[in-house]
């Protein structure tokens, strides 16, 4: 019964990526596509976690983390991208604290 | 029985969560600008993911005797880097120049740039 | 180490000494330090000539390659002593008439020396070696000094031209006689040409028989300048006279001869040997005396006439074969009569043909021109040059009292006993032979008269020459002397050589129509009553006297356009040309430098040569596709999408889509890593997938936006027709090689060993660092590597400037826009972000920490572990900058890499000192303050020094790459 | 267990990592890698003597026992290759220093090339499929980096190319393995041989050996040769020569292993299809050489017609022919060297690549010269230099398998080979100087020497009057060029000597044919501890 | 103890505003016509350290239908996007009443 | 489900070959990327994908998957994270330099 309802979860879930990579796909601006992806990872990260209750393992449990980790650098990085030109400034500008 | 009601609960928060999910992708979709956007991307993504996230904590704590602390630091982690990342992409769009949606009624933000451009 | 072998070497170690001597003695013409050595080879090998004649064979054997049957096995008989005698002996006259020839002031002599030296040596080499390899190896060199030789004026075009082509011609004959020597070898398993003749049975029958000979002939036919090879020889006369006179006359080019007479025992009696031998011979014989008569260089002349001579000799050793065909006794050596002719001028050949060579030499050193146009009336001014070549003449001529007009008496003799033969249809054809013999001797007296009276009689014409001609000095006077003084007096007394010289060497080469203990009974004689030979010669010298009359008129009629055309050297040179131009076309058609058809050409012969051996040797009606696991619905769905994501790659319209897209593809494979049971791959994988496309974003975003592929219907079809083939190969053989599985996979052991033998409880990354830990410092290796790469391309420019590289629209790719933003960066609040991150990093450290010490009984590893650490370093560079980054933690990235290289490789060292293989692991269980019983294992050092490489290489390639703008 | 066997890789992967952490203190990383190539070359010396004396040895990478864990396993072809190569990486380094210019140095080039060699004495070394890949990929690695470093826009283009078609054979290696592993379950070589015998290699099996023939084929430029000649032609001579004479050289040993060890049951498949290469691979070869006029591009075809010679051996696989194929790999590695150090000397000296704008350097450089004439007849084949025994036996063994045409392709090869080098020979030798570029057009690869090096080069031996910063510079270039004619002088004494000393070579190589002959040596070296 | 106080009542005050605007958020996505007026509007705040600037800000972000747009560079301005921004000085006083005393109870004595 | 893993591998050869023989060298390193998914999945395949537990040998159950090939993949895919992230930097490199991405343009016969 149980099963049953993790995996419509994971169809939900699965719904939602597919909206999101429309999105992602569509675009139109570089920001979309950042939210886009960023959704993607959070959605990815939740069947991850489903997954584990499905097949009864908690082997799979750091995947979740790495990806949450890896949506949050990602988004960063790429923000800053567009928004500067560049990810890693050389350093703190004197009147930026 | 209560196992079984227990699972039954779990499931059913597990299934909430992803249809919050589903509704925020569908915002994501459907609302008309980035910002707009970002907001059902952050909020409802958060909240979803944070309940399914819980539920499989429950779940392995009562069902596996597992105490799952990469879980856990997950959630943390999650609630901490999901604002900041809305409030990056948000800031982003913005600085890069993509313009409100026609139906947006302020932006102080705008005048907040103008004023400062002079005297820099 | 036998007398013979330093007879062979000497000449060697004095072309090595030959520098320091000239050095020591710098004021001496080198050819004085040289003339000694082929002065006492000719005085050894004269001493050699009675106990020859008792036929006693001398031979001495140093092993060289004994495993592979060579040996430089030297034996002298009565062939090889007669060769080694014209070898020695018409050396020393070159080397003293060269003396004069070459004026060591202007002429590099030392080198000269060396050269003729090495060649010297070589050709003894060949007629002394008993095993074919080593005389092959001299053979070669032969070619080589002879290359050196003519191209010793290596400035002139011509020379250079003449010494590739004979190089070209006479070492393809030396590669087919190789070829010849290596299947007799492989029929009767001996290199040795005695143990071959000892023992006939193996090869008679065999088939390759016939393909050997051929193959041994095309090598001699080549040295021998035979036609239609002969081309090389004309062109090879660019060479210094003395060359000409001894390489290209009187010794090497008769290594063909040497090599037919040699190996006349294993062929003679077959009838194809006897039909090429003689019938080659004899069209060069004619063919070379008709050339020779249109000749006006006398070089040339000497050339043509020399390949005519060389054809004579030719054919008679072929119409000697014939003696094989019979039994021992009288009509057997009748058909040797032709053998003694061919050895008697061998000799006489080299005796006349020598000294005109050195006649010529004096006349183009003293006139300045070989043209026979340009020259006349020379016997007033050189009367002793005339009176050589007068002799050497006549004797080429055949006419009497000279030994030419002995030898060619002979020859008719040879010829007209073949008529009598009774085998090999012999009858039909027979008459050819004296017909073409006697034609060819008219030629032959035609051109000899030519070079001797257009040059030294009729009208002087000092006007056309460059300097005043005037007789040649003693020294250069006295070799020629010398050999016509032997052309006189073997002309007179012929039997001089008959039984120490030509009846041991037809010995050599009829061992079979010798009774044990006899000898070849060899008299020659001036006068045999009025028979058909000398009816032969009178006829010879009525019709030659009138068409040398003839000639001038003759040679006045320009040769039909289509010989000229069609001549031989138009085919080499036009086949070069050939080479050349068609090698180039063919070679650019398919090397176009486009990688796009490589890869066609690769994988169109992956699929064809895959899809042939599927076809021929797998059934693929009998693949068990039943016992395939089931596939779930949401499997079937992920695939679904894996498929769609790919699919759509090609068509992506944008950069950032299809690099999306490509991400998809790899994160839907996480998912089936996930579905498979692999959690450390999935991890692995999701994080190279970031890393991977946001590299790619990165590094693309300066690129060009993908345009549209511009091009036709036919070049995406046949693409795709190849990517579908290629595909299905894939497919078909994934299909084939999971239903044909008929062994139990060796990953039980790991299951069962991984905790008991190497103490961790996740076999994957048990395997990775214990089982096969050295694939893994390899592969970190790999990463170190490509870090220190990717440093080295971006921090290595060449210092042209390349803006004009760039196309313009990237130049000033969105420079507006830019600097809009960046202005207003300045001015943005990096609060949140800042103070978030630090609250990320240490969560994302401690993960990586965890990730590091639990990998070896869980999902992680140092892999993991270091690109986690890696993320948070580059999250701290992101909110801080890359100055506080360097402040926090003051590292140099690259250092870092090597250390961890280090520590990896340390620990494998490690355990050399308890005496155990590289890499071996040890672990235990440690009581430790605070955390209890903990699991200690050096693999887990090896683990660090992976973790902190690939932390050290992700941060290098990071930072180097965000520098580099 | 002998652990020996791991030091031909760990010495140069030992070097390679403290030279990493050597910056910029390029003296100490010059006297550095060669004292790690010394060691190297002492290692290898060690290993070739305990085989010859007590048999195959065997390493099991950490105490894993085959076929488990990876195992090394000297054998005596593999032994006498690795001895090669250090041979010939000790000549090449010592023409590197001096010549590939400060730039590169800095940018690890002596780094790089230790790690080639990680690459190369590892593949010849590792009795485990799929660590021969992952040596591969390390010696594939160092090799795009040797190959790109200097940035030239020749050198970037080239690379593109050949990364590529490595990275596209690589991802076929792997399938390849995959498929094997996917049927058989194992992947030590030995045991693979074991199992392929006990399955039969029909079906399935043979289209996997096709597999791994086309993707072995890439790498060694077996009739797939067409990445060779551009990507040869890019980096500097010592670099090339490095390549010339190990990479191709690998390819082939790793085709030469699996078709004597594991895929040897049905020469009448794969076999055949390897003679047809081979034929294909020379004719193409031998055109290619003659078609040209540029250095690089005909000693690049001679790099394949060489690839076609042995791999003709192996279709062969005669015991002479398999022993000539040992043979022949050695001279070649040496003499390719050589080959390559010599023509980017000549490219130096005369300042172009193309051979219509050379000439006359006889006067300038003799003894470049004459090395260059005998290591062109040592291609070819003439004896008595290195080159001979070998071709010698590759013929004898493929006339007694009646391999005639390939015979008569490889005989006539021979002489296209001289052919096209002593043109070579004539055009920059002989003749008249021709007027020179003032230097190499910075695109162009190959020099060993940049020209102004050498036309101060060419002025310290002509002791003609020069300016003083021409002399100043003649004497900064003299040790380099000494260091030069030295370094190839010794690889042409090595050639002189394997030729001249063929039976003593002979008698290792003999014992490495035998082992390829009869697999059961090798499977119970490893196998049976 | 205090702190802990205040510091349990500003989480619980977070899940409440946390789930109310989720639910007025997911209203309005669903809604089949979309009757917003978004717009961007600044935020006076009184808190002055680092962490209680980013705390603000996070509380603004997580809680749907406001975003943290900019921070000013003095930080004393917080330039907001919200939802439906109806009466701008009113959403102002709702959070400067509610976030921001909650969190100078914890953060200040 | 072998057979339909094949044909995924199939799928992502095909379109693997398809896009390194296109001009843009973008899609020539996609179509490498694509390719080597495509192997890491070929090895999981012939892992005989028969589901048992992760090789966790924690986790108790009757069967695990095949743990040798996750350790080859592994391998594999940290070689070729390396490999692509030098191509993609030579590639970036080499557009800068050379002005062009287009590879049909980089044939290179006119400076030899
Ligand atoms: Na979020
Ligand atoms: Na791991």
């Amino acid at each position: 019964m149980m099963s049953n309802l993790l995996l419509l979860s994971l169809a939900v879930l699965a719904a939602a990526i597919l909206g999101c990579l429309y999105r992602l796909l569509k675009g139109p601006t570089v920001p979309d596509r950042i939210a886009a992806l960023d959704t993607i990872g959070v959605l990815l990260l939740s069947m991850i976690a489903v997954l584990c209750m499905l097949f009864r393992t908690t082997a799979y449990l750091d995947i979740i983390l790495v990806i949450g980790i890896l949506t949050f650098i990602g988004t960063t990085a790429l923000t800053r991208y567009i928004e500067r030109g560049v990810i890693i400034e050389d350093g703190d500008a004197e009147d930026d604290r | 029985m209560l196992k079984m009601i227990g699972e039954m609960a779990i499931g059913a928060v597990v299934l909430l969560g992803a249809c919050i999910g589903a509704i925020s992708a569908f915002g994501l979709i459907r609302l008309p600008d980035i910002y707009l956007r970002s907001h059902a991307a952050t909020k409802s993504a958060t909240v979803g993911v944070l309940l399914i996230l819980a539920a499989a904590f429950l779940y392995f704590l009562l069902y596996l005797d597992h105490v799952s602390v990469k879980l856990l630091l997950g959630i943390v982690f999650v609630f901490l880097t999901a604002p900041v990342a809305g409030h990056l992409t948000g800031r982003a769009a913005y600085r890069s120049g993509v313009s409100l949606w026609k139906g947006s009624v302020r932006d102080d933000l705008k005048q907040e740039d103008s004023s400062a451009q002079g005297p820099l | 180490m036998t007398h013979l072998h330093m007879a062979i070497l000497l000449p060697f170690l004095l072309a090595a000494a030959c520098r320091l001597l000239q050095k020591l003695l710098s004021r001496v013409h080198a050819g004085w330090l040289i003339i000694p050595a082929p002065a006492l080879l000719f005085i050894y090998f004269v001493t050699r000539i009675p106990s020859v004649q008792e036929g006693h064979a001398i031979s001495g054997r140093i092993p060289w390659i004994p495993s592979l049957g060579i040996d430089f096995t030297v034996y002298l008989d009565g062939l090889s002593l007669l060769f080694a005698l014209l070898i020695s002996g018409i050396g020393t006259l070159v080397v003293l008439y060269s003396i004069y020839y070459l004026d060591k002031r202007k002429e590099l002599v030392g080198l000269f020396y060396i050269y003729l030296l090495l060649f010297m040596g070589a050709m003894l080499g060949v007629v002394l070696s008993d095993n074919m390899i080593v005389l092959y190896a001299f053979w070669e060199l032969t070619s080589i000094s002879s290359f050196l030789l003519i191209a010793f004026w290596h400035n002139r075009e011509k020379s250079r031209y003449g010494a590739l082509k004979s190089m070209v011609i006479t070492v393809f004959g030396g590669l087919a006689m190789l070829a010849g020597f290596v299947l007799l070898y492989v029929m009767t398993g001996t290199f040795s040409i005695r143990a071959i003749i000892g023992d006939l049975s193996a090869i008679m029958g065999d088939g390759l028989f016939a393909p050997a000979m051929l193959l041994i002939l095309l090598g001699a036919f080549t040295k021998s300048a035979q036609f239609p090879f002969h081309i090389w020889l004309p062109d090879a006369m660019e060479a210094p006279t003395p060359v000409s006179a001894y390489l290209h006359s009187a010794t090497m080019v008769k290594a063909g001869l040497y090599l037919v007479a040699r190996l006349s025992p294993v062929f003679s009696g077959d009838a194809l040997w006897f039909w090429s031998v003689s019938l080659a011979g004899m069209v060069t014989l004619i063919y070379g005396s008709y050339r020779a008569m249109k000749q006006t260089d006398l070089k040339a002349m000497l050339a043509y006439s020399t390949i005519s001579q060389l054809g004579l000799m030719m054919s008679l050793l072929g119409l000697g074969s014939a003696s094989a065909f019979y039994s021992v006794g009288s009509q057997s050596l009748l058909y040797t009569a032709a053998t003694m002719a061919a050895v008697f001028h061998l000799i006489n050949h080299a005796v006349f043909k020598g000294a005109l060579f050195m006649v010529v030499g004096i006349v183009d050193h003293e006139t300045g021109t070989r043209d026979i146009r340009r020259l006349g009336g020379l016997m007033s001014f050189m009367p002793l040059t005339f009176s050589i070549a007068l002799i050497g003449s006549f004797s080429m001529a055949g006419l009497p009292p000279f030994n030419g007009f002995l030898s060619k008496e002979m020859f008719f003799t040879a010829v007209l006993n073949i008529t009598g033969m009774d085998k090999l249809n012999m009858e039909s054809f027979a008459i050819l032979f004296p017909v073409a013999a006697w034609i060819a001797s008219i030629f032959t007296f035609v051109y000899s008269m030519l070079l001797l009276f257009r040059t030294f009689l009729g009208r002087k014409q000092p006007d056309k020459l460059d300097r005043k001609p005037r007789e040649a000095p003693v020294g250069m006077l006295l070799p020629p002397i010398a050999l016509a003084v032997l052309a006189i007096l073997f002309g007179l007394f012929p039997n001089l050589l008959s039984y120490s010289i030509i009846e041991p060497a037809m010995a050599a080469i009829h061992p079979g129509q010798l009774v044990p203990g006899e000898h070849f009974v060899v008299t020659i004689s001036h006068w045999h009553g009025w028979t058909t030979e000398i009816f032969m010669t009178i006829g010879v010298v009525l019709a030659g006297t009138i068409l040398y009359k003839l000639h001038a008129r003759l040679s006045a009629i320009r040769e039909p356009l289509w010989t000229r055309r069609l001549t031989l050297n138009r085919t080499y040179d036009e086949g070069l040309r050939l080479l050349d131009t068609g090698s180039r076309r063919l070679t650019n058609r398919y090397m176009t430098g486009s990688i796009r058809h490589y890869l066609i050409y690769i994988f169109v012969f992956l699929i064809a040569a895959i899809g042939w051996t599927i076809f021929r040797t797998v059934d693929l009606a009998a693949l068990h596709l039943a016992d395939f696991a089931p596939m779930s619905l949401f499997e079937a769905v992920s695939m679904i999408v894996l498929i769609l994501s790919v699919i759509a790659v090609p068509f992506a319209s944008s950069r950032m889509i299809a690099i999306i897209l490509t991400g998809t593809a790899g994160y839907m494979v996480t998912l089936f890593f996930v579905i498979f049971r692999a959690p450390d791959l999935a991890l692995t994988q999701i994080i190279v997938e970031t890393v991977s496309v946001t590299l790619f974003l990165l590094c693309f975003n300066h690129l060009p936006e993908l345009k549209r592929e511009a091009a036709a219907l036919r070049f995406k079809l046949s693409n795709l027709l190849i990517a579908v083939g290629v595909g299905a190969a894939m497919t078909l053989l994934a299909l084939i090689a999971s239903s044909e599985r008929s062994f139990e996979s060796i990953s039980h052991f790991f299951l069962e060993s991984s905790y008991k033998l190497a103490g961790g409880k996740n076999v994957v990354n048990v395997i990775l660092v214990d089982f096969r830990g050295f694939d893994t410092m390899l592969e970190i290796l790999v990463l170190g590597i490509a870090a220190f790469g990717i440093c080295a391309l971006i921090r290595l420019q060449p210092g042209t400037s390349d803006k004009q590289a760039l196309p313009a629209n990237e130049q000033d790719n969105g420079r507006g826009k830019r600097s809009r933003t960046s202005n207003l960066a300045v001015r943005s609040n990096d609060v949140i972000l800042k103070t978030i991150a630090k609250a990320a990093i240490v969560i994302i450290l401690l993960f990586s920490l965890y990730m590091l010490n639990t990998g070896h009984n869980n999902p992680g590893g140092g892999f993991i572990g270091a690109l986690m650490a890696a993320a948070a370093l580059i999250l701290l560079a992101m909110a801080y900058g890359r100055r506080t980054l360097r402040k926090v933690i003051p590292i140099d990235y690259r250092v870092l890499t090597a250390l961890g290289l280090s520590v990896a490789i340390l620990t494998g060292i490690g355990s050399f000192l308890f005496d155990a293989p590289f890499l071996s692991h040890t672990f235990g269980y440690f009581d430790i303050p605070l955390l209890g019983t903990t699991e200690l294992a050096t693999a887990m050092l090896f683990d660090l020094g992976v973790y902190m490489t690939v932390v050290g290489m992700t941060m290098t390639i990071i930072l180097t790459i965000g520098r580099d703008k | 267990m002998n652990n020996l066997l791991v030091l031909p890789l760990l010495i140069p992967l030992s070097t390679g990592v403290i030279l990493l952490f050597l910056k910029n203190k390029m003296i100490a990383q010059r006297w550095i890698s060669a004292l790690g190539m010394v060691l190297n070359l002492a290692s290898a010396c060690l290993i070739l003597y305990q085989v010859k004396a007590e048999g195959i040895q065997t390493l099991h990478m950490g105490g894993w026992l085959p076929p488990y864990g990876i195992v090394f396993v000297a054998d005596m072809f593999a032994a006498l290759l690795l001895l090669m190569t250090s041979v010939v990486s000790i000549g090449c380094l010592c023409c590197a220093f001096g010549t590939v210019g400060g730039a590169r140095e800095r940018n690890y080039f002596y780094p790089f090339l230790q790690f080639l060699l990680v690459g190369v004495s590892g593949s010849f070394l590792t009795g485990d499929l799929f660590n021969l890949f992952v040596c591969f990929e390390v010696m594939l690695i160092s090799s795009y980096a040797l190959l790109v470093l200097g940035g030239t826009r020749l050198q970037l283009r080239e690379t593109l190319k050949y990364m590529l078609i490595n990275i596209v054979s690589s991802t076929l290696f792997v399938a390849a393995v995959a498929y094997l592993y996917g049927t058989v379950g194992t992947l030590n070589m030995a045991d693979l041989s074991l199992r392929v015998a006990e399955a039969g290699q029909e079906g399935v099996l043979n289209v996997i050996a096709i597999l791994f023939l086309v993707v072995f084929a890439i790498k060694a430029g077996l009739f797939l040769f067409f990445w060779l000649p551009g990507s040869y032609s890019a980096p500097p001579a010592v670099v090339t020569a490095l390549f010339g004479a190990l990479l191709t050289k690998v390819g082939l040993y790793a085709l030469i292993r699996t078709f004597t060890l594991i895929f040897y049951h049905e020469p009448a498949a794969a076999h055949s299809w390897i003679g047809w290469m081979a034929g294909a691979t020379m004719i193409l070869g031998a055109l290619g050489a003659v078609a040209y006029s540029d250095i690089g591009r005909i000693l690049n075809y001679n790099v394949i017609i060489s690839v076609g010679l042995i791999a003709f051996g192996l279709a062969a696989s005669t015991e002479e022919s398999l022993n000539g194929v040992v043979f022949y790999l050695l001279h070649d590695m040496a003499a390719k060297a050589l080959l390559f150090i010599l023509g980017g000397i000549i490219v130096g000296l005369s300042g172009t690549r193309r051979l219509q704008e050379m000439g006359g350097l006889m006067k300038r450089c003799p003894p470049i010269g004459w090395m260059f004439f005998l290591t062109a007849l040592a291609i070819a084949g003439i004896p008595p230099l290195s080159g001979f025994a070998g071709k010698l036996l590759l013929i004898q063994g493929g006339l007694r398998a009646g391999y005639y045409g390939l015979s008569a392709v490889s005989l006539l090869t021979s002489l296209i080979v001289l052919y096209s080098l002593l043109r070579l020979f004539m055009a920059a030798f002989w003749g008249e100087a021709k007027a020179q570029p003032a230097s190499l057009p910075p695109s162009s690869g190959f020099a060993l020497m940049p020209a102004a090096a050498a036309a101060a080069v060419s002025t310290s031996t002509r002791r003609a009057p020069a300016s003083a910063s021409t002399s100043a510079r003649a004497i900064t270039l003299a040790p380099v060029r000494k260091r030069l004619v030295l370094a190839s002088g010794a690889l042409l004494l090595i050639v002189i000597s394997m030729g001249i000393g063929s039976e003593w070579v002979y008698s290792f190589t003999a014992e490495a044919g035998e082992t390829l002959m009869n697999p059961a040596i090798y499977i119970d070296a490893v196998l049976k501890e | 103890m205090k702190k802990l106080y205040a510091t349990a009542k500003l989480l619980a005050l977070f899940v409440k505003e946390l789930f109310i605007s989720s639910y007025a958020v997911i209203l309005h996505i669903i809604r089949p016509r979309l009757a917003v007026r978004p717009g961007i509007f600044a935020l006076e705040t009184e808190l002055e350290s680092d962490w209680e600037i980013t705390l603000l800000s996070c509380l603004i972000c997580l809680t749907p239908g406001t975003l943290t747009l900019d921070v000013a560079r003095d930080s004393r301005t917080l330039f907001i996007h919200a939802m439906d921004i109806g009466d701008a000085g009113l959403l102002s006083q709702q959070i400067k009443g509610s976030f921001e005393k909650a969190i100078m109870e914890v953060t200040r004595p | 489900m072998e057979l339909y893993m094949s044909l995924a591998i199939g799928v992502l050869f095909t379109v693997g070959v398809y896009l390194i023989l296109s001009k843009s060298l973008l899609r020539i390193i996609l179509g490498t990327s694509l390719m080597t998914h495509g192997i890491h999945l070929l090895l999981l395949t012939m892992s005989r994908l028969k589901r048992g537990a992760p090789p966790l040998l924690g986790e108790e159950a009757e069967a695990y998957g095949d743990p040798l090939p996750q350790a080859l993949i592994l391998t594999s895919i940290v070689i070729s994270f390396g490999v692509t992230s030098l191509y993609l930097i030579l590639a970036y490199k080499a557009y800068r330099k050379l002005g062009t991405d287009n590879m049909e343009l980089l044939r290179g016969e006119e400076d030899e």
